[in-house]
């Protein structure tokens, strides 16, 4: 009965030529959201995969599961020597990012062209 | 449908995750007849989610018989969100969660939604039932705080 | 907080103007968990916005020591509305409003509310209370209709 | 406790060269727009008001009681041989105000523009 979380894979190349793997993620992040989150990282291929932009603009439900999600993905990340940021998240939800520290973990952006202009 | 407090508004849900979002566009109804800025509606959106959740999963343990009570009471210039399950209440208050111990996994990836609720409102009080059951989360969000 | 039927959410509101939209929020999103289209959300949310008006002023006559009950029940691909309030209920069914003899001074302005609710929903039904009390109307509206 | 509703005025001309009276409303239509809806309109000078374009844009919730004071305005409108559009509704009041049958005594537009080409 929860909205489905969707989550697309897009392969995008940084103004400095750098290769960056785009998750676009629509609907909610929340319990239910596992395959989505952590399902779709996993899928990665982690040799050719080095900087992870995560895409939340579409998404306009975040709870503390979703963030635990979030969390799970940055610890497999950083065993995997990957650098993970972030855009399109509301204020609001910038905000709670920040409370809970993962902006240490996973830069934020405000924007697609300002993420990609910096990686 | 008598003998209410003229300024409460009650909603009773299912002890079902995903409800928690029928609470919350509940409570930012009430916020916005009270005038609240958009802003601070967004954190008693999370607030409220956060609360239901742990009302729902550790209060009601997802028993579908159950149900959440959430109470929404405007006193003066504070609105006043009580969420009440049918659990025993908290053991003790959670220590605020470490992103550091999280990564380098010493500690659970789990833990903030207690944690959120305390940062995001002005007050946060849990109340173990006197019974064992009907235990709450008292929440108090106030219009126009100075400092943010 | 027991024995609530696990899909049912339940608002109590108080007799007030302007509550209405607190109702609406609600079964907005109980219908957006159901997964109906906005379309059908927005139909919705005016039915119940009229009702609720209704009961706070017809039925419970603006009397803030009153509540008005939101009763809000999926079953299967349909959600069932009951707003309740402590009047006698409905004397007769009004007529269709008429536009020509309301310009023409001929009919009041308003009596607009149970004809919009009757064309927003698929099932519109008025109750009238035993006792003279707990009057209420209750309102259907389906999943997927195909003629629309 | 509900929602103030704002009104404000604006005096255009068409392209046909027709001075048009626009009445902007912000907030609900409701009970609680009386003043706004039909103490504006009364403010409004008859011998050189002909055309009253309503701008609905900013308003998120009307109910019956506010339709009934837009009839209302109708009614004195109609009266003083004025002729009354309006724009900026959405889809589903677009839908509530035809139900009702206001269509057929305020014509409605998409937007401002395609309302003042028409008039
Ligand atoms: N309503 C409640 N009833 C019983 N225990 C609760 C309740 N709310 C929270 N708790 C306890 O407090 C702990 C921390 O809650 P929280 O910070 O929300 O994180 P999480 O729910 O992710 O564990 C929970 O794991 C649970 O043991
Ligand atoms: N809940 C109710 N209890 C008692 N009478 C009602 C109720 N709802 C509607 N009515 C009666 O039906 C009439 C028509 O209602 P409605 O079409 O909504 O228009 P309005 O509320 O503008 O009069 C009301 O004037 C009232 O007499």
């Amino acid at each position: 009965m929860q909205t489905e979380t969707k989550a697309r894979v897009d392969r995008l190349t940084s103004p400095a030529g750098h290769s960056v793997t785009v998750l676009r993620f629509e609907g909610d992040i929340a319990s239910t959201s596992k395959d989505a989150v952590l399902g779709t990282y996993q899928t990665l291929p982690k040799e050719t995969t080095k900087l992870v932009l995560l895409d939340f603009t579409k998404v306009d439900y975040i709870n503390s599961s979703g963030i635990a999600l979030v969390i799970q993905m940055l610890i497999e990340a950083s065993n995997a020597s990957q650098k993970v940021y972030a855009f399109g998240l509301s204020p609001h939800f910038t905000k709670v990012f920040t409370m809970v520290g993962i902006t240490k973990y996973a830069g934020l952006f405000s924007g697609q062209t300002e993420a990609l202009a910096a990686l | 449908m008598t003998n209410t407090k003229s300024t409460s508004v009650e909603v009773r849900l299912p002890s079902r995750l995903g409800y928690e979002k029928v609470a919350m566009s509940t409570a930012a109804a009430v916020a916005k007849l009270m005038g609240f800025r958009e802003e601070r509606i967004e954190d008693l959106k999370t607030a409220v989610a956060e609360a239901c959740i742990n009302a729902i999963e550790h209060g009601n343990r997802l028993n579908e018989g159950l149900s959440v009570g959430v109470v929404l009471s405007s006193v003066d210039d504070a609105l006043e969100v009580k969420v009440i399950d049918d659990g025993k209440g908290l053991k003790t208050i959670p220590p605020k969660p470490d992103i550091d111990r999280k990564i380098h996994g010493e500690e659970d990836p789990r833990g903030m939604g207690m944690f959120l609720i305390q940062a995001l409102v002005d007050e946060a009080e849990w109340v173990k039932g006197g019974n064992g059951k009907s235990s709450y989360v008292r929440l108090v969000i106030r219009l126009d705080k100075e400092a943010e």
